[in-house]
């Protein structure tokens, strides 16, 4: 950065290095090297954006920079995967999910090889950069996928305890990342298991399921609406794929309604996981699927997207309210 | 019929002449109208692509102002030649040049990515008049270009599309494909010009992956190729009029343009990271005068040297 | 052909030659074309497999042979319908839904441009061709994706009207198309509709909605079910979005059991869009998807696959007897 | 310790000579197998790719038999040279040779595409020991062996990685990708070998896409190219002998196979539809007979000439 700059100006990477948060990643990774996993590293010139160029510094022989060449990274992580190392390759959740769609179906879902993709910036964080940079698909797109563990981190804590939790779990994995600097629900060190959703509280009226960054503001409407006298629960539903069933049987025989809420299409996703399990297996509670509703997003900054979309605390609290009223 | 230049045509297309002293002058003027307004829309987003605009605002403004066939106030004009954005990320520098030429209010540029506004990251066709093709995911333009011009060719439309792709675009595969396939169906209406500029997000080009020989790679899949100085108007635009001119055109032709990242701000220039970045209102004025120094500077320059930029082009079609 | 050859040998374009009912899509669009559609096509190396070389040799100057570049393909065809032409761009579905996923989404589904994508051999039946060649997971991506309308005949004069629907209809469209020898449930000319299901009967038991070329099969298990006196209905399902509720809902209300089949993942296809609207709408039907259990597939002739994933006549039967039970 | 020459290695790698008229005879008799196993079947799942076998019936055998560092019985030993198939379709004829090689027992072979058989039309790692990696669509593979080459290096295993590849496959994007990130990582273990067979599904390889000049595109690429008669065992062993021996390869390699679609059979030399088919048992007997006949008399000739290959070798590495 050039001194004569005034402090205000800042250019991407200085930028990033001053956003710790978007380091959980990186520091994770380091950390679990340095405990003598075999884990490399990749990306597809994005490392400025998903903090990796912090791994890279520390173990740049454990790192690979693919370029603009996402499906070629995600070929290459299976093929690297088989000598013995753990592959955490990414980039983009739209680049990941979708523009290597076929490759993470092949190479590493069915040829079972210890890959986790790391889509980041995912549903409308990209803000005004558009549906070209949007995912607002992956859910649905990666939950099809036979053999593939989909998770959405609700914070940073929560994945960095999924991250760590991942070095000895047999199955390939698709992470669904935000910006890296989301408000934490979790303190760091919360417990983290696949597949098992937290359950903060089920409510008699209502109890939301959410998944990744609207976890925070789901829990910031619910806290609301119980001072307003309502029974409003909470469950994290971080495992999309295998999705924890019991959890939301649990809901659906407490409560009276369900309402997921998801940065994502409200077709095939959370809610489209959710509604498969209420469908066959009963319980009576009337379902409300909360996200972008099948349409491509307007752009604008994330925060005027989430307040549009009804994604921030004040848009699912009222989304809430009126499925309370 | 407007005095811009940018409605001048058609013109005597077979043979347009070498580009004049004072044609030079104003598409330098309005390179730096690009980067001019490129600062000022980022000044409203908070965050933009400088660099990425201002290596290629010679190219914008040769295409929109010297080289293109189309109708101001007319974006949807059938005949227009056609314009796709490899590297969308630089449409910030577009959209003032659209809007200059009237295919949308003017105003829009203020709300430049608002909430609502067409205007966004990315060009955007179902927004935005006069964007041919929306972009935003490296390494489609050019297969979308090949579409355009086997469309127009079945459909016998008589148009060229130019297609701009960023250096580190050429690490995508489907570049690749798009480029065989166009050299297999022989479309010599296709003009791909790559903005040599030498840096990607993460670093140089070259660092990151081994895109040299670059000319090599474009003649093995059947382009005839051309090298340029990416920021010189007067060699760009008196190539592009000859590209233009010959209608003896059998295979796609692929400019290599040589620019430079950040062209105009000197610390953007030597420091990578600004691919994307922020200049506080102190800064951005600062730039908005070196900018406009720089430019009185280079029309100096040539005032004094007459005319001497180097094209160097290869395969000798155009 | 070798004359001197027996006539059971063959090689693969003169045994296409052979099979009329693979000829639909082209046949189609040569009926299209001279009737002075704007229609176009192109493939991906697969001309004998979709049978486009017979729209190619009829209207070289309409086709386009891309060679083996599916996303180039998509790329271009969207590029190419802005000259006013409509495409129809074809290749085995695991290499359009799967590999070209983020094209389809962002220069097709998002440009807005009247492409028309047919995704041929869909589901398990490329048999022993495995995984690669197999598509259990395209309904749940193309759904997924706004502005996308995802279309499921269920035989060939099915496709053939849908083809003839789509000329004027404004949005793109993914069709998932099977073999192109299956057998048939309608007559020719029977009318289509995008988004309108075709309600065989509803069946107060039980009602099968099902899509593709499942619907054969159910159609017979219904009709033996009924013989058994069970009361048993089919709804074809062929527009899988825009979903026709209308029909789920008559279904939930008339039926005491729903039970979609499907040849795909049972997560997120037909199964989860009926899932979605009933946990919505309730209506006190419960719900059984049948289909492929979120597996990959095993590897045999298609047939036996078929019998193997109960997808074939007397699995459907065997499956809604055992609910019926 | 095995006759069969498989398990030969370690032997001499820095120096093995060239291929003995022994040797060379084994080779053929080898790829005479292959063509025979792939009839047999074939006629057990009744469709298949035989003439995709026939052009690199000799690549198999000489990787298989004489260039791969493997260990006869034991498909996952760590240090074996890895082999991956672009152009997965033409398993049929590798399985029968992982099978010869004791990886899996040849009983399997006998209900090849079966229902729950591991063995289909497309190798699978999941459920094939032997396999190295799952492949079936086209494109892929190159980069599975660029993740593979990488991976080794990091973990310090020493091996090669041996792709297979199509021509028709050059079409794919992702092979260009695969090829620009080996060149830049400078993985000198990984070999291509493209088999330039001239046909692909639909048809002539080169009326389909103008992949000529094909060697110009690899070099442009950053690889180091071989142009050898893909059916010429002596040719194909001593080139491979030579790469392998070569300690001080930098940079990867592309072997361009000349081959012919459906070698050893007249009608399928001659027709491209042959890509998949089926023969009847009558004609079956009959190819078989051909196959046998035809192997002969390449011993005979070999014989008669002494051994006479050419391998054009270019930019001289190997
Ligand atoms: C498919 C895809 N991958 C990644 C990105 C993110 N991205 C935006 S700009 C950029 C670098 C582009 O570099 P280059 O092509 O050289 O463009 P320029 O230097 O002209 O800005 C990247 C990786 C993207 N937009 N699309
Ligand atoms: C991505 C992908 N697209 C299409 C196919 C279908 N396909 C199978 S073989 C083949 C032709 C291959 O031609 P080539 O690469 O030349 O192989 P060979 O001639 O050696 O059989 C095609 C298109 C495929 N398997 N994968
Ligand atoms: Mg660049
Ligand atoms: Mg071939």
């Amino acid at each position: 950065m050039n001194s004569t700059l005034h402090p205000d100006s800042w250019q991407y990477r200085e930028l990033n290095k001053r956003a710790p948060s978007l380091s959980v990643l990186s520091d994770t990774l380091i950390e679990l090297a340095e405990a003598g996993h075999p884990v490399v590293a990749g990306t597809a010139d994005l490392q400025h954006s998903n903090g990796l160029a912090g791994f890279a510094g520390r173990f740049p022989e454990r790192f690979t920079q693919f370029g603009i060449s996402e499906q070629n990274m995600v070929s290459a992580a299976a093929g690297m995967a088989t000598t013995g190392v753990i592959p955490y390759v990414a980039t983009f959740a739209s680049f990941l999910a979708l523009l290597c769609c076929e490759q993470i179906r092949m190479d590493v879902a069915y040829c079972a090889q210890p890959v986790r993709l790391i889509g980041h910036h995912t549903g409308i964080s990209m803000g005004f950069y558009g549906t070209s940079h949007h995912a607002t698909e992956d859910i649905a797109i990666m939950r099809s996928i036979a053999d593939l563990t989909v998770v959405s981190p609700a914070d940073g804590p929560q994945f960095a305890a999924a991250l760590r939790a991942s070095v000895d779990y047999p199955q390939p994995i698709y992470f669904r990342i935000s910006r890296g600097h989301d408000p934490e629900v979790y303190a760091r060190d919360t417990p983290f298991e696949f597949g098992k959703a937290i359950i903060h509280e089920l409510g008699r009226d209502l109890t939301i399921i959410a998944t990744g960054m609207p976890v925070h503001p789901a829990r910031t409407a619910m806290r609301t609406l119980q001072e307003e006298g309502y029974s409003v629960g909470l469950i994290d539903m971080h495992t999309i794929k295998p999705l924890d069933r019991a959890a939301v049987m649990q809901a659906a025989k407490t409560s009276r309604m369900i309402l997921t809420v998801e940065e994502h299409n409200v077709l095939g996703g959370l809610g489209g996981a959710v509604a498969e399990v209420l469908a066959e297996e009963g319980g009576g509670a009337r379902l409300v699927r909360h996200g972008i509703r099948d349409e491509f997003s307007l752009i604008a900054p994330p925060t005027h997207l989430y307040r549009h979309y009804r994604l921030d605390a004040k848009g699912v609290e009222e989304t809430a309210r009126a499925l309370l009223a | 019929m407007e005095p811009t230049g940018a409605t001048s045509w058609p013109r005597n297309v077979s043979d347009p002449g070498p580009v004049t002293p004072q044609e030079a002058e104003r598409l330098r003027e309005r390179a730096c109208f690009v980067r001019l307004e490129t600062i000022r829309l980022i000044s409203i987003a908070k965050v933009g692509h400088y660099s990425s605009v201002f290596s290629c605002a010679e190219i914008f403004s040769t295409l929109y102002y010297d080289t293109m066939n189309i109708r101001r106030g007319e974006p949807g004009w059938p005949g227009r030649d056609r314009f796709l954005m490899g590297k969308g990320h630089a449409a910030v520098g577009q959209f003032p040049v659209l809007a200059d030429l009237d295919f949308f209010d003017k105003a829009w540029l203020d709300d430049y990515t608002r909430l609502g506004s067409p205007l966004g990251d990315h060009p955007d066709m179902r927004k935005v008049p006069g964007v041919d093709f929306s972009s935003g995911s490296i390494g489609h333009a050019l297969s979308n270009g090949v579409g355009m011009a086997l469309g127009a060719r079945f459909r016998k439309q008589d148009f060229d599309v130019f297609v701009l792709l960023g250096d580190g675009e050429m690490q995508e595969g489907q570049v690749w494909e798009a480029a065989l396939s166009a050299a297999t169906h022989r479309l010599g209406r296709l003009v791909a010009i790559v903005d040599r500029n030498g840096y990607q997000l993460d670093g140089s080009v070259d660092d990151i992956a081994a895109v040299e020989p670059l000319a090599d790679k474009w003649r093995a899949f059947g382009w005839v190729v051309h090298e340029v100085d990416g920021h010189d108007v007067v060699a760009l635009a008196n190539l592009l009029r000859r590209i233009k001119a010959d209608r003896t055109r059998s295979q796609p032709c692929c400019i290599i343009a040589r620019t430079v990242k950040g062209k105009g701000i000197d610390y953007m220039e030597t420091e990578p990271g600004w691919h994307l970045g922020y200049l506080a209102p102190e800064d951005e004025r600062r730039a908005r005068e070196t900018i406009l120094a720089g430019a009185d500077a280079a029309n100096a320059e040539v005032a004094g040297n007459g005319i001497a930029s180097a094209v160097m082009t290869s395969e000798g079609t155009a």
